[in-house]
């Protein structure tokens, strides 16, 4: 089966197109279809004029980019100091443990991404944890289970 | 509409107060991440639908305010209402039409819904009397919570722009320097580089472009003042970077603002849009010819990014690899020009300094340190949230004063501040006044303002393994000190914590850090031993006790303890179904034994016991 | 104003080669014999050998060929010189020279050419026959314009 | 011209100069992996850092990396100061950790008495010691083929997608530039394979000997307006011609004389 990523030129001219613009249109590409396909690094070089290595190089480097397809459930745990201090490494491994995967992964029925991330500002609220954009505070290890079925 | 001059400006403020005044009260649902976290979104929609279908006759009610963070997320949803001060916690939408009745149209106070000193056990009536509030004083924050973000006529509405117009009309670019310098500000992004000088560097180099950008990356795993600052108050940024700019002669400005706060994108951007519209930002501003124009940058995940050079890189669309800087970015920074770049907190006080006068500001704080810092106080402290204090507060008054204390009144062990470049201060440093140069005295360092707290169940090792593990994890990968020296250092530290440490190895981390700070490109190599290097200042006994004993006394290294059942356990079975390795076994009513070869110490067991009958040792 | 010019007379020459032995010896590489920058070849004739060697062009190819600026006129002597530093062995100049006269060493795995031993070419300094010769040549000044 | 003292010694250097440059000038062998004259200087990796101090900075020293430091009037240099040495040696043997088959690195270590790394062994170590060299010669000459990739530990130099690079021409520079050898090709008869690229090279319309690649004589013809019918024939062909040409002019001459 081959994915149509045809919106992906829409997004390229939504955005100035200047080198400037770069890592803003592999954002609103990465959103629209959780991954970089090999085409939207291409079409961004080629619109940009900016070699195709400088866009592979940018999509390696930052952290929000994945150059493999995700899940359709973006799970992500929080593991900024105020959560590590508040025990978020035993949230990340029950989930780890629920979903037979490691935090980077994804699981094979492509439902389920899950990831670490360091930081997302909320720390009032630690231990958190992300699905789908959504924020679920105070998370307890016990509580993994209706994240996952509540998502 | 455009504004063009002070009168027009003015006019818009009289008349957005006097339409306010019609008001009787003032209903304030708090929409920071935090609460938002928390449902307030239900909370607020639920306040609209109600309001719309009830006419209340004679109390006028504002529209329900949307603002930004409040800081005190923990009791989120917040619901404050005006004049009173009346301070409702964990609001749920089934208390809405209670609120209404009882404290909007009558002028009751719901008991049930009142902040509960968890000291005292006393309720308080307005937030005014909370010491988590009572105790700071809020200048960067002073909008915070108080106006609707998304709306610049509340902003005007309570002076804003007013400075602007000051500065641009009424005083020369010089002025402006000097009373920036006057007043002491430095910067709030790390560093606390004196702003003044900062911008008379930028604006005495000789060029035909410059430029001004706002850091708003806040890298620091632990802080979140400048996410609330642009939620609630994008505004407030946006005249301190205009400012800003007409001073040094910048006709462009970026804001470099991490993804992940999407709400902060999002007010930012409308901030600007609505900036433009009233004439306030992009050419010929209000009237005096003066142009500038914002465009912003979103980061991508890099904590690299925070640094000047890497993170001008970014804005220019390439990777954020540092560079090494002998000719500093102020002199040759974005696309080689001279540039201004300050954090979120450092561009908020602008305007105040410029509104109010370098005198006043200079009053406050200490003589070296001016001004308020704001903080994330987050940990294991009872009142976590964001707070802002006068430079030179001391940690004490912080923590105990405004964070009520150590969660459950377990001990106070240390307070890390400075994020992942900061380092750690124990008790003996309570009494330490939090001004930039005492806190890097002390081993760590102001940083961008999280404080995170720390007590007796946290492992100082896995402190320094955790902040080493996250920078190995950050770095550019650049510069040979930082990309293999963080990784070696990560891994000694690894080794002590697993109870493979050695006599010696405390001696070859410091040596190892010595020439990671002596040899790195950036600030996050240089700094990057800090969390290291201050634990093993101030708990050295802790790193001996796990390489010589091989014990954890927090019990959070793993490979050096044991879970075991004690007599308290009622057989309840809650940990058996916990456990995810099936290490527990145990029947109904019996005492449960832990299998020690299954277990993984994963802690699952202990979260679910509710009889305290899992020891860890 | 008085300059020198390298100058190639085949008709003296006679092919002894001594001029290439001149010039590896000269340009040695730690101290092994480098490649030589100059070659007697046949001339199609009986008995005529042509020193071949750089021309040192106004315009020069091998420069304009050099994506990493490494081959620039040394303001002194006139010749095209390379600087080994900078040359990061592309070979563009080598094969972008109509004349042949940028090499690679293969030995040394390094690119060369003639930079006229920086004002004393030895090449010229031990032809036997004066083929090769290093003259002073007067320029009359040009009335600038 | 700028005067300064290099381990006790008065040094004039240019001015804008790079102090490393100038203390190679004096013989003074201080070891340096990312520093390359046909690119900007980089500071990856710090083992060209000295000592400075000058005089009008008073009980302050610094240390700096040699080869992006400006030259400047009355600086004071120690190339070989305690702290400079002991940095050295830890980075030598850090960077021993993760290439300990590279000569390079042996050989400098060697130089500081590191036989062996005192740290653990990097898993998944080679020979690339991530000086950047490739990628910025790269870049410096406009193809932009390759690029660092991922960040921190992790990080390594590919071509984009690891798939064979639109963007190259096969001229080698990458390899020919990296100083461990870690970059490799193979040239067989007119073939050419270089990150998985394959290449044809120009042979030599009479030799038949192989030259430089098709692609990159196409930019050089386009870009650098080289006329194509140049890059038909190899050097030795060239000069063979170059023979001939001046042979009959000779000839003529030789003729006349008599």
């Amino acid at each position: 089966m081959k994915q149509e990523f045809d919106k992906i030129p829409e997004i390229i001219s939504k955005h100035r197109q200047d080198p400037e613009s770069m890592i803003m249109i592999l954002q609103d590409i990465q959103r629209e279809y959780h991954y970089l396909p090999k085409e939207a690094l291409e079409k961004t070089a080629a619109a940009l004029d900016i070699p195709l290595s400088k866009v592979y190089s940018a999509s390696t480097f930052y952290k929000t980019f994945s150059l493999v397809p995700r899940g359709k459930n973006e799970i992500r745990v929080c593991v900024g100091t105020a959560c590590h201090i508040r025990g978020s490494k035993l949230i990340l491994e029950q989930l780890e443990n629920m979903l037979d995967i490691k935090a980077g992964q994804t699981t094979k029925d492509m439902e389920y991404t899950l990831e670490s991330v360091a930081c997302v500002g909320a720390c009032a609220m630690a231990p958190l944890v992300v699905v789908n954009d959504k924020y679920h505070g105070s998370v307890k290890v016990s509580g993994c289970k209706k994240l996952l079925r509540n998502k | 509409m455009t504004i063009q001059n002070l009168q027009q400006l003015k006019d818009l403020q009289k008349k957005v107060t006097t339409e306010k005044k019609k008001f009787h009260k003032k209903v304030i649902v708090c929409c920071g991440t935090g609460c938002l976290a928390n449902g307030a979104k239900a909370i607020l929609d639920e306040f609209k639908s109600v309001l719309s279908k009830k006419k209340i006759r004679n109390f006028a009610v504002e529209a329900v305010t949307e603002t930004g963070c409040h800081g005190f997320c923990e009791q989120g949803p917040l619901v404050a209402i005006e004049p009173e001060g009346t301070f409702y916690t964990k609001v749920k939408p089934k208390d809405v039409a209670d609120i209404i009745e009882e404290s909007i149209r009558g002028d009751k106070v719901i008991e049930r819904l009142l902040y509960t000193n968890p000291a005292t056990t006393e309720k308080t009536e307005s937030y005014r009397n909370i010491p988590f509030f009572s105790h700071q004083q809020r200048i960067a924050l002073r909008n915070v919570g108080n106006i609707a973000a998304h709306d610049i006529k509340e902003y005007i509405a309570v002076g804003g722009y007013q400075a602007l117009y000051k500065a641009l009309t009424k005083m020369t670019p010089d002025e402006i320097i000097e009373e920036i310098t006057k007043s002491g500000l430095r910067g709030r992004g790390g560093g606390g580089f004196p702003a003044g000088r900062k911008w008379r560097t930028c604006a005495d180099v000789e060029s035909d472009v410059r430029y001004v950008i706002c850091n708003a990356d806040e890298g620091d795993p632990g802080a979140f003042m400048d996410r609330s600052i642009m939620e609630g108050d994008p505004h407030g940024v946006l005249e301190g970077m205009m400012i800003a700019a007409f001073a040094v002669g910048a006709h462009m400005g970026y804001i470099y603002v991490r993804e992940e706060y999407p709400l902060a994108v999002r007010n930012i951007k409308a901030a600007i849009e609505q900036c433009e519209e009233f004439g306030l930002m992009g050419d010929d501003i209000l009237g005096t010819g003066f142009s500038f124009h914002i465009r912003i940058a979103r980061g991508a995940g890099a904590f690299v990014c925070g640094e000047s050079s890497a993170l001008m890189k970014s804005v220019a669309g390439e990777i954020g690899e540092p560079r090494a800087k002998y000719v500093r970015s102020v002199v040759k920074g974005l696309y080689d020009k001279p540039t201004v770049l300050n954090n979120v907190e450092t561009f908020i006080n602008v305007p105040l300094i410029i509104g109010k006068g370098s005198k006043w500001f200079a009053a406050i704080g200490t003589p070296k340190s001016t001004g308020t810092k704001v903080f994330s106080l987050v940990g294991k402290v009872r009142n976590t949230g964001l707070i802002e204090v006068p430079m030179g507060t001391t940690v004490r008054e912080i923590i105990y004063d405004i964070g009520g204390g150590i969660l459950d009144d377990r001990p106070f062990k240390a307070v890390q501040t400075g994020g992942p470049s900061g380092g750690c201060l124990p008790e003996s440093k309570l009494d330490l006044p939090v001004d930039f140069d005492s806190l890097t005295e002390a081993g760590s360092m102001m940083g961008s303002g999280g404080m995170i707290v720390m007590d007796d169940k946290t492992c100082m090792v896995d402190v320094a393994k955790y902040f080493l593990s996250f920078l190995v994890d950050e770095s550019c990968g650049k510069c040979v000190p930082c990309r293999e020296g963080l990784y070696q250092l990560h891994k000694l530290v690894v080794k002590v914590s697993e109870g493979r440490g050695e006599e010696g190895d405390l001696e070859k981390m410091e040596k190892l850090s010595k020439s990671i700070v002596m040899g790195s490109l950036c600030g996050l190599g240089t700094s990057g031993p800090n969390p290291l290097l201050s634990t093993i200042r101030y708990f050295r006994d802790e790193y001996l006790e796990h390489i010589r004993d091989k014990k954890c006394r927090a019990g959070v290294c793993r490979e050096l303890i044991t879970y075991r059942v004690n007599e308290k356990c009622t057989g309840c079975l809650a940990c058996i179904s916990a456990c995810a390795y099936h290490a527990i076994t145990g029947k109904k009513k019996e005492v449960h034994v832990i299998d020690q070869d299954k277990c993984t110490k994963c802690g699952a067991c202990v979260a679910v016991c509710k009889q305290d009958a899992i020891d860890v040792f | 104003m008085t300059t020198h010019r390298f100058v190639v007379n085949p008709v003296l020459c006679t092919g002894c080669r001594t001029c290439e032995l001149a010039c590896s010896f000269t340009h040695s590489v730690n101290g092994k014999p480098g490649k030589s920058r100059i070659y007697p070849l046949d001339g199609g004739f009986k008995d005529l050998w042509v020193p071949v060697v750089c021309l040192q062009c106004e315009e020069a190819a091998c420069a304009k060929a050099c994506l990493v600026d490494a081959i620039t006129r040394n303001p002194e002597t006139g010749a095209m010189d390379l600087d080994e530093d900078r040359c990061v062995r592309c070979m563009a100049c080598v094969a972008a020279c109509p004349f042949g006269c940028s090499l690679h060493d293969s030995h040394h795995n390094l690119v060369v050419k003639c930079d006229l031993c920086g004002g004393d070419p030895a090449c010229a300094h031990f032809c036997p026959t004066q083929a090769l010769s290093y003259k002073p040549i007067e320029i009359k000044k040009l009335k600038s314009a | 011209m700028v005067t300064l003292t290099i381990n006790g010694k008065l040094v004039q250097a240019e001015e804008g100069e790079m102090l490393l440059a100038v203390i190679e000038r004096q013989n003074i062998d201080i070891p340096s992996t990312c520093n390359h004259k046909a690119v900007e200087p980089y500071g990856a990796c710090r083992l060209c850092t000295v000592e400075i101090t000058h005089p009008k900075w008073p009980g302050w020293k610094k240390h700096v990396t040699s080869c992006l430091y400006p030259v400047e009037e009355g600086l004071v240099v120690s190339t070989h100061a305690p702290e400079v040495i002991e940095l050295r040696k830890t980075l030598l043997d850090l960077m021993l950790a993760r290439s300990p088959k590279a000569k390079l690195v042996q050989d400098m270590a060697a130089e500081y008495g590191v036989t062996r790394t005192s740290y653990e062994e990097v898993p998944d170590g080679n020979d690339c010691i991530l000086c950047g060299l490739c990628v910025r010669v790269c870049d410096q000459m406009g193809f932009h083929a390759i690029s660092a990739v991922g960040r921190g530990h992790g990080k390594e130099i590919a071509p984009p997608l690891d798939e064979p690079p639109p963007d190259c021409v096969g001229c080698l520079a990458c390899a020919q530039i990296c100083p461990t050898n870690f970059i490799k090709y193979t040239d067989a008869g007119n073939k050419r394979t270089i990150w998985g690229k394959e290449f044809e090279l120009i042979a030599c319309e009479r030799t038949g000997q192989p030259t430089i690649t098709k692609e990159f004589a196409e930019y050089l013809s386009k870009h650098r307006d080289i006329p194509e019918e140049y890059f038909k024939r190899n050097d030795l062909t060239h000069r063979r011609e170059l023979a001939a040409t001046m042979g009959k002019i000779s000839q003529w001459q030789r003729e006349e004389e008599e």
